[in-house]
C-alpha cells in the first residue's frame, strides 16, 4: 500500500506541474487495450506467472532487449561477454538505476533474482545457469551448466524482467497483484484482475534502452491497460474514444479502421505463423504424396489478398521471415501449384469422382479439418476448406475450444488442423516436431531418427549462435522435405491508435509493443 | 361453478373444434401459426428455394450490402445471406425440435416414474431436477458442450439436458395430480399393474400440457441454439445456423451489420410466433392451470 | 413458526450441498483436456510437464483428489487456481462484486419495472396499453440476449455514444448490461405478475371484497398484490442463480468481469479448482435463492408456513 | 325497499338474463330458486352492481333501491352502498376469504370503511358481531387465518362481514350449498333469526325448494335466464302454476319412508348460447304443445302469483 500512496502523490504533483507549465492542460494519459492473445493475466509477477501481458514490460526492465530484426540491444546490462566454450556469461550493469522502492539495482539484485525461478513453471528459462557470481557491484557472471546460445533470447523475454528483491520477498504471493516493484518507466498503481491495470509514471526513470528516442521519464503520466475479450468490442471502444491505442487489431478490421479519419494503424512484423499441421499417422496422410499435394493446394497469396486484405505476408515455410533459419533452399518452400497437386494425387491412386471428391479403392478423400474457436482461425479454415475442395479433397470442419482440441491431438483423432503459433525463435521447431512431444505440441505426430538427430544437434550441441543458426536451418529443411504441415500466413501485428489523442512512433522498435514504445508516446495537442 | 366469472369464462371460451383448429381461431393464432407452417415448409424445401448455394464462397464479393442478386447481402466470404438464413431455419428448427423431443421423452419417463413411485426415488430425482432447473440453461449447455465437444449433435443433447428438468417437473406434477383423482384410485384398487396404470391411464392424461410446454420450449431451444452458435459451439462451418451466422457476424458488426441483423430478426420473429401459437393452444386446450401447477 | 420452518429448510440443504459437490467434481473431471497445457511454454521439456502434473496432484486417483478438495473446503479453502495462479477464493472475491453489481441492479430493475408493468397490463382498461404490454412482454422474453446486447451497443454506445461500449468502469458502464439482462427479466416478471393478478382477480374472495365496498386501489394493493407476488417471489428467487451465472453472455459481449466470465475462462483453460469453485458458488446461490423464495413465500402465506413444519 | 323490473343482462352479444322482476319489502325474505345456470346468481350480482367484474352489463330494466335507480348509479356511490346498505353472502365460504389475511382485519374493514370507525372500535364491533353469530371465542378467532377454520365457521365470518355495517338488504347467493347438511340448517336458521332480529330484507338464492319453503315470504322461480313464476311462498307451494315449479316442488323429499322415490327433472338446463325459442322450458316440459316452441309465454296472474306458461296450472 505504501507504494501506491507514494506514486499517487507523485503523479498528482506531476499533473499539477504540467498544468502550470502549459495552458493547454491535456491530461497526460492514455488508455490501451490488450491484444486478445494477452488477456487473462492474474499477476504481474514475472518469475512465477505463466501468462504475462505487455504492461509487464512497463514495470520491469530487462538486462537486454531484442529488436524487430532479432538483434540484441543493451538495457540494464550495458555490455556482455560469452566465454569461448559457452560455459560462462559476464554482464556489465548500468549505473544509477533504482527500483521503485528506492533501492539500488546492482549485481546483487541479479544474484538474488535468478534463484527465485527454481521450482516455477519458468525455471526452464534459467535451467542452463548453474550459478550467479557477483564480480563487483556492477558486474555479474553466470556460470553455465551447458552452453546456451539462446540465453540472450531468454533474458529479453517478459518473464525475465527484474523485480526488486526486497519487495519480492516481503510481499510473497501478493507480489505482482497488490503491488509490484521493478525498475521500469511505470509503477503499478492498481490492478483489477480481468478488467484493467493502471500504471503511473516513474519520474526518476533515466535508463531507457537505445530502442527509445526518449531517454528520460515517459511523456505519459498515466497509462491504463484494459482487457477487452471481444475484438470487435475493442474496435468499437477505439472508435468511440473508450481506448486510445488498440494492440493486436484483427486484420479484418484494418479496412474500416483506415476509413476512420482519426485512426492511424501501425504494422509491425509479426512474430508467428498460421499453418496447417498434417497428421502423418492418419491415412491418407501416411502417404507423403498426399501430404505434398495438400500443401500445393493452398494458395497463400490468394488468402493474404482476400481475407487479410493484403496485410501480412504469405508463409512458405515454418519460421517467421526475420529469423535467419527461415532462409531455406527455395525448392523446399511450399508454394501453390494446383496441377502438380492433382498430378501427385492421381499418382497416389486418388481418382476424381463425379461429385468432385477423389476416390481410392472405394474410399472417398474426405478428411477431418479441426480448428480452434475465435474469429482468427474460423475464417481462415473455411477458405482452406474451399481450396482443398479444388483438388478433390473434402474437408469436414470442427471447431474446438483450445483445451479440447489438445485432447483430440493427444488422442490422435485428428487429420488436418488450422492453427497458429507466436514465437520469434527457431527453437519452435523442437517444440512442434520433437518426437518427445507427439500429439501435442507435435500435432503432425511425426518422428524419425534423422529428425531426432538433427533436433538433438540443434538443441544441445550448438556452442554459439552461428552454429545454432546453421543447425536449426538444417533441421528446418529436413522438416520441410517431409511435408508435415502447410505454411499459410505470416500475420502482422497491427496497432491502431486515435490520432486525436496520442502520437505513437512509427515504426515501432522491438519485437513487440512494449515499454520502449510507450516511453516515446506523446499526447496529441 | 355458479360463480359469475367462471360462467362468463366458459361462455367466452366457446368450446368448439379441435384444440389446434381453435388455436388457429384467433387472428394472432392465424398469423403465428401461418408463419410457423411457412417456416417449416421453407426449411423442408430449402434446397429448392435458396437462390444460391449456401456454402459457395465468392471472396471477391464479400460483405456486399443487401441488393440484387443477393437480397440480404453477403457475408465476409461472399456467401449469400438469404440462402444461409433459409438453410439456417433447417438447422435451428431441427436441432431445437429434436432436442425438445428428446427432452420430453426423457423428462416424461423420469417425471412419471418419480411421480408414480414417490418415496426416496422421487426425492432424489426431484432434488437434482430442481437444482438444474434453477441453473441457467446457457451454463448447463456450455458445460455439456465442453464435455462432449462442439457440433450439432452435442448442441442438440445440450439443449435437451438444459430443459430436461422442466419436463420432469411438469410430468411429475401431472401424475401426482392425476393419482389423486378417483378414477385412477379405483384402477389402483382394482389391482392393475403399475406400468399398465402409467401407460394406459396416467401418461395419456398428462400428455397435453407436456406437449404444449414442449411447443413453447422449442422457442427457447432456438434461442439457446443461437446463443451456443454465437459462442461458436453449435453448427460447424460451413453449415449455417442462425446463431453461428451471428457469431461470424460479430466481428463484422460494422463492415456488414446485415450479417447479424437478419438472422437475429428471424430468430426473434420465429420465437415470438412459437410463443403466440403456444399461448393460443394453451387457451384452446384450457390447460393453463395444469401447466402452472408444476 | 417461521423460524422453525427456516431451520428445517436450512438443515435440508446439508445433504443436498454434499451431493452437489460430488456432481460438480465429477463434471469438472469429465472435461477433456487438462490445465497443464496452459502452463507449459515453448522451451520447457516434457519432463517439466510431468513434474507439474505431480505438483498439482493431477496424477492422484479421482477419489483422493475429491477428498482433498472437500477437506480443504471444510477449512474454508477453495484451493489454488492452477492456470490463473491465485487462490480460488481471491478470484471469486474479485469477480463477485461485478456479478453482484450487475445482477443486483438487473434484479432490482426487472422486479420493480416488471411488477409495475405487469400490474398495469393486468388492470388497464385500455386495449392499446394492454396490447402494447403484451407485445413488450413477448418481445422481452424471446429476443436472444446477446443479440439485444449487440444492438444496444450499436445504437446507444456507437451511434449515440451515451454509454461506453464495454468494460466495468463506473456506473455508466453498467447501464447497457443492466438493461440487456433486465429486459428479459422485466418481461418475465411482468408476465408472471400479469397472469397471477388476472388469476387472483377471478377468485371468489375478490368479488366479496368488492361487495364489501372496498375501493379498487385498496383491493389491488391490500389483497391482489400480496397474492400476485407469491409466484413473482418464487420466480425472482429462482432468478438469483440465473442472473449470476446466466449473465455470462452479456458479460462476454460487454467485456465485463464476473462469475460467469471467470467460469467460462476457467472452463476453457480446464482450471479445475476455479471451475469447481465457481460452480459451487453458483449452486449455493441457486440454493440460497430457492431458500429465500421458500422463506419469503412462507412469510407471506400462512398456509405454506403450517403445511411444511 | 328493493324493486327489480324487467332486468336484462348481457355479456357481449349474449344475453343470459332477461325479463326478471321482483320486489322486496323491509323484513321480508325473497327466495330465488332455479337450477345451476338459470341466472339466479347473475340476478344477485346485478343487484350488488358487480356485473362489470365479470364483463357483463345491464342492458334494460331497473333496480330501484330506496327510491333510487341503481342501474345508472355512479361507481363511487355504488361502492358506498355495497357493504354498507347492501350486504352479500357468497356461495363458497372456502374461497370467500382472503387466505393471506387474518380474520379480524377482513371483518374490521367493513366497519372502518362504512361506519368510519378506527381500528379498535372496528375490532370491538367485529368481536361483538362474531359473538352474536354464536362464534365461540370471537377474540381469538380474529387472529386466525381462514384456512384454520371449518367451512361453517368461515360462512359465519362471511355473514359477519355482510352484517358489519348494518345493511338494509342482504343478498345470500346459495349460502349453504358448499356446507355439510347439519351446518346448512344452522346457517339457514341463523339467517332467518337475523332477518327477524334486525328487520333485514333478505334475498336468498338457492336451488333448494325446501329452504324456500322454510324461510321465505316470497319466491321467484327462474329458468334459463328468465323468471317463470313468482308470488308469495304459500300461494306458489299450494298451487304451483308452471310445470317447472311443479317439478321443483316435486323434488323435495317429503319424509323418510323407505318406499319414497326422489323425482328428478329429466333433461338439462339449456346452454346460454342456444336458449330454446318460445318457452325456454318446452324441451323438458311434459305438457309442451306446439305453441310452446314458438311463442314466449306472457305472465298470467293466478291468485297473488304470476306464472309465464301457456298452460298454467295443468297437473303434472
Amino acid at each position: 500500500m505504501h507504494y501506491a500512496t507514494k506514486s499517487r502523490l507523485l503523479s498528482a504533483t506531476a499533473l499539477i506541474a504540467a498544468g502550470l507549465i502549459s495552458t493547454t492542460a491535456f491530461a497526460q494519459e492514455a488508455t490501451i487495450a490488450f491484444a486478445s492473445g494477452e488477456l487473462g493475466a492474474t499477476s504481474y509477477n514475472p518469475v512465477t506467472s505463466s501468462n504475462l501481458n505487455s504492461a509487464t514490460s512497463l514495470i520491469y526492465d530487462r538486462l537486454v532487449e531484442q529488436d524487430a530484426d532479432q538483434s540484441y540491444h543493451p538495457h540494464l546490462a550495458t555490455s556482455w561477454e560469452e566465454s569461448a566454450d559457452g560455459m560462462s556469461w559476464t554482464f556489465k550493469l548500468k549505473e544509477g538505476v533504482t527500483f521503485h522502492d528506492g533501492t539500488e539495482f546492482n549485481a546483487q539484485s541479479v544474484a538474488d533474482w535468478i534463484p527465485d525461478f527454481a521450482d516455477t513453471e519458468n525455471a526452464f528459462l534459467v535451467a542452463a545457469i548453474d550459478a550467479v557470481e557477483v564480480v563487483d557491484n556492477l558486474t555479474v557472471k553466470f556460470v553455465m551448466s551447458r552452453p546456451e546460445p539462446n540465453l540472450l533470447y531468454n533474458l529479453a523475454s517478459s518473464f525475465m524482467g527484474i523485480p526488486g528483491a526486497a519487495a519480492y520477498d516481503e510481499m510473497g504471493d501478493n507480489f505482482g497483484v497488490t503491488g509490484a516493484v521493478g525498475t521500469g518507466p511505470f509503477k503499478l498503481d492498481r490492478f483489477d484482475i480481468g478488467l484493467e491495470t493502471v500504471l503511473v509514471r516513474n519520474d526518476d526513470y533515466a535508463w531507457a534502452s537505445d530502442l527509445s528516442e526518449n531517454q528520460g521519464a515517459a511523456h505519459l503520466a498515466q497509462v491504463t491497460f484494459r482487457e477487452i475479450p471481444d475484438q470487435s468490442t475493442a474496435f468499437l471502444e477505439l472508435k468511440t474514444g473508450g481506448v486510445d491505442i488498440l494492440l493486436g487489431v484483427p486484420t479484418d478490421f484494418l479496412q474500416i479502421l483506415k476509413a476512420e479519419s482519426n485512426v492511424a494503424v501501425i504494422q509491425m512484423p509479426g512474430t508467428g505463423i498460421n499453418y496447417m499441421p498434417i497428421n502423418v499417422t492418419a491415412p491418407p496422410f501416411d502417404d507423403i504424396k498426399v501430404r505434398q499435394a495438400t500443401g500445393l493446394a493452398i494458395n497463400q497469396e490468394a488468402i493474404v489478398a482476400s481475407i487479410y486484405n493484403g496485410v501480412g505476408a504469405p508463409a512458405h515455410n515454418f519460421l517467421i521471415s526475420s529469423l535467419p533459419e527461415a532462409d531455406v533452399d527455395p525448392a523446399l518452400d511450399v508454394r501453390h501449384d494446383l496441377d502438380k497437386a492433382n498430378a501427385l494425387l492421381k499418382d497416389a491412386g486418388w481418382i476424381m469422382d463425379s461429385d468432385g471428391v477423389r476416390v481410392k479403392d472405394g474410399t472417398r478423400l474426405s478428411v477431418k479439418l479441426f480448428t480452434q474457436n475465435g474469429t482468427e482461425f474460423t475464417s481462415l479454415t473455411q477458405v482452406v476448406q474451399a481450396q482443398l475442395a479444388d483438388i478433390g479433397m473434402e474437408a469436414i470442419i470442427t471447431v474446438f475450444d483450445s483445451s479440447t482440441i489438445r485432447d483430440e491431438y493427444k488422442e490422435n483423432r485428428h487429420q488436418l488442423a488450422v492453427r497458429g503459433y507466436d514465437w520469434n525463435n527457431s527453437d519452435i521447431l523442437d517444440w512442434f516436431f520433437s518426437g518427445k512431444r507427439l500429439g501435442y505440441p507435435n500435432v503432425s505426430m511425426w518422428t524419425d531418427a534423422e529428425g531426432q538427430r538433427l533436433n538433438d544437434v540443434a538443441m544441445e550441441e550448438s556452442k554459439n549462435s552461428e552454429e545454432r543458426i546453421a543447425n536449426f536451418k538444417a533441421y528446418h529443411e529436413y522438416i520441410l522435405s517431409q511435408h508435415l504441415f502447410v505454411p499459410i500466413y505470416q500475420p502482422t501485428t497491427n496497432i491502431a491508435y486515435n490520432t486525436n489523442k496520442v502520437n505513437v512512433p512509427d515504426p515501432i522498435r522491438g519485437t513487440r509493443f512494449r515499454a520502449q514504445t510507450v516511453l516515446d508516446i506523446t499526447v496529441a495537442e | 361453478m355458479s360463480s359469475m366469472t367462471g360462467i362468463a369464462a366458459r361462455w367466452m371460451a366457446g368450446y368448439r373444434g379441435t384444440p389446434v383448429s381453435r388455436a388457429f381461431g384467433s387472428w394472432l393464432g392465424k398469423i403465428a401459426g401461418g408463419f410457423l407452417v411457412l417456416l417449416v415448409l421453407t426449411a423442408i424445401f430449402a434446397p429448392w428455394i435458396t437462390p444460391f448455394d449456401y456454402a459457395a464462397q465468392d471472396l471477391t464479393n464479400g460483405n456486399a450490402p443487401p441488393g440484387w442478386p443477393h437480397l440480404l447481402g453477403t457475408d465476409q466470404f461472399g456467401r449469400d445471406v438469404l440462402s444461409r438464413v433459409i438453410y439456417g431455419a433447417r438447422t435451428s428448427l431441427s436441432v431445437s425440435a429434436t432436442a425438445i423431443a428428446i427432452s420430453i421423452t426423457a423428462g416424461m419417463t423420469l417425471g412419471a416414474a418419480a411421480g408414480y413411485f414417490g418415496g426416496f426415488f422421487e426425492r432424489a430425482v426431484m432434488t437434482v431436477v430442481d437444482l438444474t432447473w434453477s441453473f441457467p440453461d446457457i451454463l448447463i449447455a456450455l458445460i455439456f458442450v465442453a464435455i462432449i465437444g462442439p457440433g450439432l449433435t452435442s448442441t442438440t443433447f445440450a439443449i435437451a439436458i438444459a430443459y430436461l428438468a422442466q419436463f420432469t417437473r411438469l410430468t411429475r406434477a401431472q401424475i401426482v395430480r392425476l393419482k389423486r383423482e378417483t378414477f385412477i384410485e379405483a384402477t389402483i384398487n382394482l389391482g392393475a399393474k403399475p406400468h399398465h396404470i402409467l401407460l394406459k391411464h396416467l401418461l395419456p392424461n398428462a400428455i397435453a400440457p407436456v406437449i404444449v410446454v414442449g411447443m413453447l420450449a422449442i422457442g427457447d431451444g432456438i434461442v439457446l441454439e443461437a446463443t451456443l452458435g454465437f459462442f461458436g459451439l453449435g453448427a460447424q462451418p460451413p453449415t449455417p445456423s442462425w446463431g453461428a451466422m451471428m457469431s461470424s457476424g460479430t466481428a463484422q458488426l460494422f463492415l456488414s451489420p446485415w450479417v447479424i441483423i437478419f438472422p437475429g430478426v428471424v430468430v426473434a420473429v420465429t420465437v415470438i410466433a412459437v410463443n403466440l401459437f403456444g399461448d393460443e393452444l394453451i387457451r384452446a386446450l384450457d390447460i393453463r392451470d395444469r401447466i402452472r401447477g408444476s | 413458526m417461521l423460524w422453525r420452518y427456516i431451520f428445517f429448510r436450512v438443515l435440508m440443504l446439508i445433504p443436498v450441498s454434499f451431493s452437489i459437490s460430488v456432481v460438480i467434481f465429477m463434471i469438472v473431471h469429465l472435461l477433456p483436456g487438462d490445465p497443464i497445457d496452459n502452463l507449459i511454454r515453448v522451451g520447457s521439456s516434457p519432463d517439466d510437464r510431468a513434474a507439474l502434473i505431480t505438483k498439482y496432484g493431477l496424477d492422484q486417483p479421482l477419489a483422493i483428489q475429491y477428498l482433498r478438495w472437500i477437506g480443504a473446503m471444510f477449512q474454508g479453502d477453495f484451493g489454488e487456481a492452477i492456470v490463473l495462479r491465485r487462490p480460488v477464493a481471491d478470484l471469486i472475491a474479485q469477480n463477485l462484486p461485478y456479478s453482484l453489481a450487475l445482477g443486483g441492479l438487473a434484479f432490482a430493475f426487472s422486479s420493480i419495472v416488471g411488477i409495475i408493468l405487469g400490474t398495469i397490463s393486468a388492470t388497464t382498461r385500455s386495449k392499446i396499453v394492454e396490447q402494447f404490454m403484451r407485445g413488450f412482454i413477448l418481445l422481452g422474453s424471446t429476443v436472444p440476449g446477446f443479440w439485444l446486447a449487440l444492438l444496444m451497443i450499436l445504437f446507444f454506445a456507437v451511434q449515440l455514444q451515451w454509454f461506453p461500449v464495454s468494460g466495468a468502469g463506473g456506473w455508466s458502464a453498467l447501464v447497457l448490461p443492466v438493461l440487456t439482462i433486465g429486459f428479459g427479466g422485466v418481461a418475465l416478471v411482468a408476465r408472471v405478475t400479469r397472469v397471477a393478478l388476472l388469476d387472483v382477480k377471478r377468485e371468489d374472495f375478490v368479488m366479496l371484497l368488492h361487495a364489501k365496498g372496498l375501493p379498487s386501489y385498496k383491493i389491488l394493493f391490500g389483497h391482489l398484490m400480496p397474492h400476485a407476488l407469491l409466484p413473482v417471489v418464487t420466480i425472482l428467487a429462482l432468478r438469483i442463480g440465473w442472473i449470476l451465472g446466466g449473465a455470462v453472455t452479456v458479460e462476454f459481449v460487454f467485456g465485463r468481469p464476473g462469475l460467469g466470465s471467470l467460469l467460462i475462462r476457467a472452463l476453457g483453460q480446464r482450471d479445475y479448482p476455479v471451475v469447481q469453485g465457481c460452480l459451487l458458488m453458483l449452486a449455493l446461490a441457486v440454493m440460497l435463492g430457492t431458500l429465500i423464495g421458500d422463506v419469503a413465500q412462507a412469510a407471506m402465506d400462512p398456509r405454506i408456513r403450517e403445511a411444511k413444519t | 325497499m328493493l324493486e327489480v323490473r324487467d332486468l336484462e343482462v348481457a355479456f357481449g352479444p349474449v344475453a343470459p338474463l332477461s325479463g326478471v322482476s321482483f320486489s322486496l319489502e323491509k323484513g321480508e325474505t325473497l327466495g330465488i330458486v332455479g337450477e345451476s345456470g338459470s341466472g339466479k346468481s347473475l340476478t344477485a350480482m346485478s343487484v350488488m352492481g358487480l356485473l362489470p367484474l365479470s364483463g357483463g352489463r345491464i342492458t334494460a330494466g331497473s333496480i330501484m333501491f330506496d327510491g333510487q335507480d341503481l342501474t345508472n348509479l355512479p361507481e363511487p356511490a355504488y361502492r358506498k352502498l355495497r357493504g354498507g346498505r347492501l350486504g352479500l353472502i357468497t356461495q363458497n365460504p372456502m374461497t370467500s376469504l382472503d387466505p393471506l389475511q387474518k380474520i379480524g382485519p377482513q371483518v374490521d374493514a367493513v366497519a372502518r370503511l362504512h361506519l368510519g370507525m378506527n381500528a379498535s372500535e372496528a375490532r370491538a364491533r367485529t368481536v361483538e358481531i362474531l359473538g352474536t353469530l354464536r362464534i365461540p371465542e370471537p377474540g381469538t378467532i380474529c387472529n386466525r387465518y381462514p384456512h384454520q377454520m371449518s367451512g361453517g365457521m368461515k360462512q359465519r365470518i362471511v355473514i359477519a362481514m355482510a352484517l358489519a355495517a348494518d345493511p338494509d338488504v342482504l343478498v345470500a347467493d346459495e349460502p349453504t350449498t358448499a356446507l355439510d347438511v347439519t351446518v346448512q340448517a344452522q346457517i339457514i336458521r341463523l339467517l332467518d333469526d337475523l332477518v327477524k332480529e334486525r328487520d333485514l330484507s333478505l334475498v336468498l338464492i338457492t336451488h333448494d325448494m325446501s329452504v324456500v319453503a322454510q324461510t321465505c315470504d316470497k319466491v321467484v322461480v327462474m329458468y334459463a335466464g328468465r323468471a317463470i313464476e313468482h308470488g308469495p311462498v304459500e300461494a306458489i307451494f299450494d298451487a304451483p302454476q308452471h310445470p317447472y315449479t311443479q317439478a321443483l316442488i316435486g323434488c323435495i323429499p317429503k319424509g323418510l319412508s323407505d318406499d319414497e322415490h326422489l323425482t328428478g327433472i329429466p333433461g338439462t338446463v339449456p346452454n346460454v348460447l342456444n336458449y330454446p325459442k318460445g318457452c325456454p322450458f318446452h324441451p323438458r316440459c311434459t305438457q309442451a304443445k306446439e305453441i310452446c316452441a314458438t311463442d314466449v309465454p306472457a305472465f298470467v296472474q293466478h291468485g297473488n302469483g304470476q306464472a309465464a306458461c301457456h298452460f298454467p296450472g295443468a297437473p303434472q
